[in-house]
């Protein structure tokens, strides 16, 4: 293990927060482009990095062992996992009524046609 | 790079005080203690997890009435609490530089700016709160019906729910951590803070940034997806 | 065992140990010792599981005749508040906060958990949970079974949901930092020379036990409050009447539940690992590979909960997939039970009382988790959701399984506990009575799921009422099983043996320290030479 | 002794196979018991023949065992392949299940704390009961007023949970005239265990007569008819002429454009949807807010009435370009016997 602590540079630090706060503006300008659904896309995007870099510089990730990262990833896929597993659920849950191009049988509703 | 590397354990003296009896180091403690927070934030991290799940799901279902959610969102006060937040984790990072370098009068100095960011962020968070009061837009306390949008009012009122409660719980997580901070304020006044032992002040600048993260998430899926329409 | 007659106990009346260093209520309810605090777990789910087990008596009782012996109100508050106190208040804490709580830190070689006083503050949460919850019984019980669905619980119910689930919800955070704890402990707190590749098999299915607490446990707390705020402020957001969707509950309720069950059984699997190479007095068969199949559970024990909702309307193609992850996180299961079995292959066997839990264990556990594949299959699962197959299923697993352990384990380190022998023939009088009854009890239930008899029911069809019949008297029979070892552990605290360091002759860092241990465990921190259940030099290498 | 003999005698074992669904399942049932039964006797051979053997009596000294990676991987990958086995059975039925034919006759049920209520398309209403012909796929589209319900009937082995707030299906062929359980095994509330009745599967003879016996209200077409008017949809939806409204004739089972620019088919679900919750999907060219919320004031079993009657406005499509309509609906009291010929012809 490590002994030691890494103590980040003022200008790094200020620079990240600059960084933030330029993605801050961004992020709201951006919102009053119409861009249909890629707005939302664009949105969560810009805070991922955001968040990315809070985690990265300011909380030390960057400095950190490779366990506390592994830790992180960990954390966020478990997130991931719960998000897309219960969604999966209601994306499909469709499927069975409203009959797909490519499947010919019998749904549970209305045949089309 | 060049990064600044301060080995800890040079003043034995200073750290046999803090080590707690069962660690065999200190550095043991300090990793210890350092994988415990983020621990600790991985649950956090579900947590709000359960309600980042359910907003999906409902802003999937019910797209239009979401639309119409988002346009009584204040955009410029949640925006300006976004930079607010963001000026607080400067300053935190800060404050635990700070007591890395033994200097208690910055540590003090950017964790009482911390310490007013936070403030600002909830003042300014109970103004919005007020508004949506006043508007009737409090579901189950005092709900006026969506009389604009009536079309929407039953699906609005779960998502203007999922907004007190994603919010809520993010302020009650800033309440919480002004008072940590405000703890560690009192340590750091009687100098128990030096660069061979700052952990709680990094332990509470990693909690600190967290919960700003969880606000850069907020602010776009709350505030700025649909507003305009 | 032949290392008994090895001790010497006029020196070790007068050692000082954990029990005796201090005295007074003070001295236990401010400990920061993992060994008192373990003790406290153990008095206090001991009580919460009397409690649930005689509200389960209550029930069975009931059951004797198809009209019911009590109102249907008594009897839903009877078996809601039996599974919430078994779920939350036994099962879950059982052997993480007792057992591993005691065994962890000594097992690695360390003084304490990595933080001793958040293991305190875990044990006063639960204490304040298990009051919430026992307000809630005095007040009048609820009645929402203890899988909470909505809109049921939000909306029509008119018992005291809010202070169970608050209970559950304050029981959860102390869940949550005991897993916290032994992460930590078990990353950082390894004496020199204990690797991953060393660590005994109970500390690595504590140490997945401990990743699903921390990464499930927070879901279960949001959803509890968000049915707080659903049944307080009726905002809508699980209400089918506004748009919110009763099935997003059971998606958040079972992200929790389900990876709760594994809970419930990877900690049993660990003691059963020790018991099971103790008593071969042989090195476990595979060990990495049933290491490995905790972490497998851990992880896999997250995508599968969808198999509680198949027949709820769930979409079909995400039943399809639950169903097929259901069936790779019974894979490591297996691998488990072959290599217990395998273990014993060219052994020594004994059949010390742990031993016998040990085989009731995998017996039951396999009995169980073989109708939990009844229950994964989609087919099958529409005949058998929401019947006493069910019922039967989890009971298997979870006392069949589970709560064998737990009753093994106490007896393996009763002795290092307490530092006292219990009496051999009446705790295996006693597992016999306990396996009997066991099985009288829920082996029918079974049959009686087949059959169509639906589970949370007061009062059920006539034909079904001998087989009731059977499990009530097994009940009864079973209650007693417990009830004996309950008298006889009281009873060897002041008049069993002494046990001295290593009455088992195990391998095992536990094993070389006074019994009862000292505060700090070890005099000096040890050092690592060799790997765990060294039972003597390695001679074959099969395959 | 000779008492708990006869007990023990009467014990039921096996639930009676009543249906085509319970063959099939029971089959799969049997498979899976089959290999945990052989993989329970394998385990405990195995436990005790070790158990025997190397007792520490009869063999002192243990022989230390690493492990074997080819035995890991057997005993890991062929168990899988079993279940996989398992799977896939199990898929195909589950798949089914929720697949009724085309040609069922169409039942509905309304759960509701404590009771089960069922319309026939012929207007019949039952509490607790449900009369189903011999041969004939049957296919039970449910609602619940309140809380969730499952509906069971074990003979059968058919089982659907019953969600407010949605339409839930199952379907079955009964092949074994009798007198069955119907179970609600989702709990629901203190009389959850009274929320049973009985399934009498008739031969489709009887099935007809016992049909002609009531319906003295009319069909449910008929007595949504009824409702359409009462509760002035008709003023809109048929007589309207300045295009406010949309004409409902001809729309069941057609693809509808919305406001919002999707299209969805106009379904049972639909059209419910529509009445409880008229703003959840706007119509294109159509205004919001106009047609009033009818929640809490038409129950789930109205709704089914006036979807029968919003049904009976389309024309009938040849049988098999249908998908769960069927043309008894619209027609007369009878209409539910005039199926039953068709369907008892099969067996
Ligand atoms: C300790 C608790 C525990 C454990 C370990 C398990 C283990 C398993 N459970 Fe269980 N389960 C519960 C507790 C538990 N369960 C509870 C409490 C409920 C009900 C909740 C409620 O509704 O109130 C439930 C309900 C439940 C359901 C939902 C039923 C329904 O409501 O419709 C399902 C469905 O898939 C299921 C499946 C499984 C499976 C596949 C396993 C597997 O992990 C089992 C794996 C083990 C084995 C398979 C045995 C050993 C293997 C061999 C010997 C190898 C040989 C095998 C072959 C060759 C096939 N369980
Ligand atoms: C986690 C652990 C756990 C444990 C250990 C148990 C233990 C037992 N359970 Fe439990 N059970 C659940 C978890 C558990 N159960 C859950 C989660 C449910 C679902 C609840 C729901 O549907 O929401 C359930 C439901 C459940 C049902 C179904 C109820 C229904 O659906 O209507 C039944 C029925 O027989 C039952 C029986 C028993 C019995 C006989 C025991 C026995 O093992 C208990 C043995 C213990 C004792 C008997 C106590 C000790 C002895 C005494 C106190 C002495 C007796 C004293 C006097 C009589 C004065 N349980
Ligand atoms: C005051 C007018 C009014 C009344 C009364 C009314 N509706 Fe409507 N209805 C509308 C309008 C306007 C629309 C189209 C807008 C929409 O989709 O909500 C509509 C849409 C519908 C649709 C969807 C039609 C389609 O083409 O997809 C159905 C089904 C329906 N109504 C049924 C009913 C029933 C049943 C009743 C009586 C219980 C009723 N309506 C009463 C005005 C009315
Ligand atoms: Cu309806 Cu249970
Ligand atoms: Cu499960």
């Amino acid at each position: 293990m490590t002994t030691h602590s890494h103590i980040p540079r003022v200008r790094t630090l200020v620079l990240v927060w600059l960084a933030l706060i330029c993605a801050t503006g961004m992020t709201t300008g951006v919102s009053y482009v119409e861009l249909g659904w890629m707005n939302i896309v664009v949105a969560l995007l810009i805070a991922v990095v955001k968040a990315s870099l809070v985690a990265w510089i300011f909380m030390g990730v960057r400095y950190t062992t490779s366990l506390t990262k592994l830790f992180v990833v960990a954390g966020l896929l478990w997130l991931g996992i719960m998000i897309l597993l219960t969604f999966s659920d209601y994306h499909t849950r469709s499927w069975m009524y409203q009959p797909q191009p490519w499947s010919h049988g019998p749904g549970n509703g209305p045949a089309t046609k | 790079m060049a990064e600044t590397v301060v080995p800890a354990g040079t003043e034995p003296a200073v750290e046999e005080v803090h080590l707690r009896h069962h660690f065999a180091t200190p550095a043991q403690q300090m990793d210890a203690a350092t994988l415990g927070m983020w621990t600790f934030l991985i649950t956090e991290v579900l947590f709000f997890g359960g309600m980042f799940a359910s907003y999906a799901v409902y802003r999937n279902m019910y797209l239009d009435a979401f639309a119409s959610t988002s346009q009584y969102m204040n955009v410029v006060l949640g925006g300006t609490n976004t930079a607010v937040l963001i000026c607080s984790s400067l300053t935190m990072v800060l404050a635990v530089r700070a007591a890395q370098l033994s200097n208690r009068r910055h540590l003090i100095l950017f964790l009482i700016l911390t310490m007013i960011f936070g403030v600002a962020f909830l003042v300014i968070k109970g103004f919005e709160y007020h508004a949506k009061w006043v508007e009737g837009l409090v579901p189950g306390l005092h709900w006026s019906g969506y009389t604009e949008h009536p079309e929407f009012a039953y699906h609005a009122q779960i998502l203007f729910f999922l907004y007190f409660c994603m919010t809520g719980m993010h302020a009650l997580h800033m309440v919480v951590g002004i008072g940590l901070l405000t703890f560690l304020l009192v340590q750091a006044y009687r100098r128990v803070f030096n660069a061979n032992y700052f952990a709680p002040v990094e332990m509470i600048g990693l909690y600190w940034h967290f919960v700003d993260i969880v606000w850069i998430f907020l602010f776009p899926l709350l505030y700025l997806i649909g507003h305009r329409r | 065992m032949a290392t008994l007659a090895q001790r010497s106990p006029e020196v070790e009346a007068e050692e000082v140990n954990y029990l005796n260093v201090e005295h007074g209520w003070k001295s236990w309810l401010l400990t920061t010792d993992h060994k008192r605090i373990a003790v406290l777990y153990i008095i206090s789910i001991t009580l919460m599981f009397f409690v649930g087990g005689l509200m389960a008596v209550l029930f069975r009782i009931n059951l004797l005749v198809p009209e019911g012996l009590f109102s249907a109100e008594t009897y839903n508050r009877l078996f809601s508040m039996h599974g919430i106190i078994m779920v939350f208040f036994f099962l879950v804490p059982s052997i993480p906060a007792t057992l591993a709580n005691f065994l962890i830190p000594i097992m690695v070689g360390a003084k304490d958990l990595a933080f001793p006083r958040i293991n305190l503050l875990s044990w006063y949460l639960y204490i304040a949970g298990a009051l919430l919850a026992i307000y809630a019984v005095v007040r009048g019980g609820v009645d929402t079974g203890w899988t909470f669905y909505a809109p049921f619980s939000t909306t029509y119910s008119n018992s005291y949901v809010l202070a169970a689930a608050f209970g559950v919800f304050t029981a959860g955070f102390s869940s949550i930092l005991t897993g916290l704890n032994f992460i930590v402990t078990v990353h950082k707190m390894r004496a020199p020379g204990m690797t991953w590749s060393r660590l005994p098999l109970f500390v690595w299915s504590n140490y997945a036990t401990g990743l699903i607490q921390v990464l499930g446990t927070p879901v279960l707390a949001i959803t509890l409050l968000l049915l707080a705020f659903e049944r307080i402020a009726h905002v809508g957001i699980f209400d089918p009447n506004i748009g919110g969707d009763p099935i997003l509950f059971q998606h958040l309720f079972w992200f929790y539940s389900h990876p709760a069950v594994y809970i419930m059984i990877l900690p049993g699997m660990g003691v059963i690992s020790e018991i099971v190479s103790c008593f071969s007095r042989k090195r476990i068969f595979g060990y990495n590979f049933v290491a490995f199949s905790s972490m497998a559970i851990a992880v896999l024990s997250f995508v599968v909960w969808g198999h509680h909702m198949f027949i709820t309307g769930e979409s079909m193609y995400t039943g399809l997939a639950f169903s097929i992850l259901s069936f790779m996180v019974a894979v490591p299961s297996a691998i488990k039970v072959f290599n217990w079995t395998a273990t014993m292959y060219k052994g020594s066997v004994s059949f010390d009382t742990p031993m016998l839990y040990a085989f009731g264990f995998i017996g039951l556990f396999t009995i169980g988790g073989l109708t939990g594949l009844h229950l994964a299959t989609l087919g099958t699962d529409i005949a058998t959701h929401g019947t006493y197959f069910v019922v039967a299923h989890f009971h298997y697993v979870m006392v069949g399984g589970m709560v064998m352990a737990f009753m093994g384990g106490m007896h393996f380190w009763w002795p290092k506990i307490t530092g006292r022998m219990y009496p051999e023939a009446w705790s295996k009088f006693a597992a016999l009575i306990v396996f009997i009854g066991f099985n009288l009890t829920f082996f029918p239930q079974f049959i009686l799921g087949y059959l169509g008899m639906p589970r949370r029911y007061h009062a059920y069809p006539p034909e079904f009422q001998a087989l009731n019949v059977l499990s009530s008297a097994g009940a009864s029979i079973l209650g007693i099983g417990y009830v004996i070892p309950m008298v006889y552990f009281i009873w060897s605290l002041k008049n069993g043996p002494r046990a001295g360091k290593n009455p088992w002759g195990a391998a095992g860092l536990e094993w070389q320290i006074q019994s009862p241990p000292t505060t700090f465990n070890f005099d000096e921190t040890p050092v690592v030479t060799e790997e765990a259940y060294n039972y003597g030099p390695l001679e074959e290498i099969v395959g | 002794m000779l008492a708990s003999m006869r007990i023990l005698a009467d014990l039921p074992l096996f639930p009676v196979a009543a249906s085509e669904q319970a063959g099939s399942i029971d089959a799969l049932y049997w498979f899976i018991t089959a290999i945990s039964i052989l993989m329970t006797v394998i385990i405990f051979l195995g436990l005790g023949i070790f158990a025997w053997k190397y007792h520490n009596k009869r063999h002192p000294h243990a022989t230390q065992i690493e492990g074997s990676t080819k035995l890991e991987l057997t005993w890991s990958i062929l168990p899988f392949l079993i279940m996989l086995i398992m799977f896939g059975w199990g898929a195909d039925l589950y798949y089914k299940a929720q697949t009724p034919p085309k040609d069922a006759m169409e039942i509905f049920v309304t759960g509701k704390q404590w009771m089960w209520k069922i319309q026939y398309p012929d207007g019949t209403r039952e509490i607790n009961a449900l009369h189903v012909p011999v041969g004939q796929p049957v296919k039970l589209t449910m609602a619940s007023e309140d809380v969730i319900h499952s509906f069971s009937i074990p003979a059968f082995r058919v089982r659907h949970d019953v969600m407010p707030g949605h339409y839930n299906t199952l379907w079955f062929t009964a092949t074994k005239p009798g007198h069955y359980h119907l179970f609600c095994t989702e709990y629901c509330g203190d009389q959850h265990a009274g929320m049973i009745g009985w399934v009498d599967v008739l031969e489709p003879r009887e099935y007809a007569n016992w049909a002609s016996g009531g319906a003295s209200q009319g069909s449910l077409a008929e007595q949504g008819q009824k409702l359409f008017e009462q509760n002035g949809c008709a003023t809109c939806h048929l007589l309207d002429q300045q295009g406010r409204c949309p004409i409902l004739r001809g729309l069941y089972n057609k693809p509808v454009q919305l406001a919002d620019g999707r299209t969805v088919i106009a379904d049972d679900a639909y059209i419910r949807e529509s009445i409880l919750d008229p703003n959840a999907k706007i119509v294109a060219g159509f205004q919001p807010n106009v047609m009033p919320n009818f929640k809490g004031q038409i129950s789930e079993e109205n709704v089914i009435q006036l979807i029968a009657y919003i049904k009976s406005l389309s024309p009938s499509t040849p049988a098999s370009q249908q998908g769960s309509q069927q043309p008894p609906v619209v027609i007369a009291p009878k209409a539910g016997a005039a199926a039953k010929p068709g369907g008892a012809a099969q067996h």
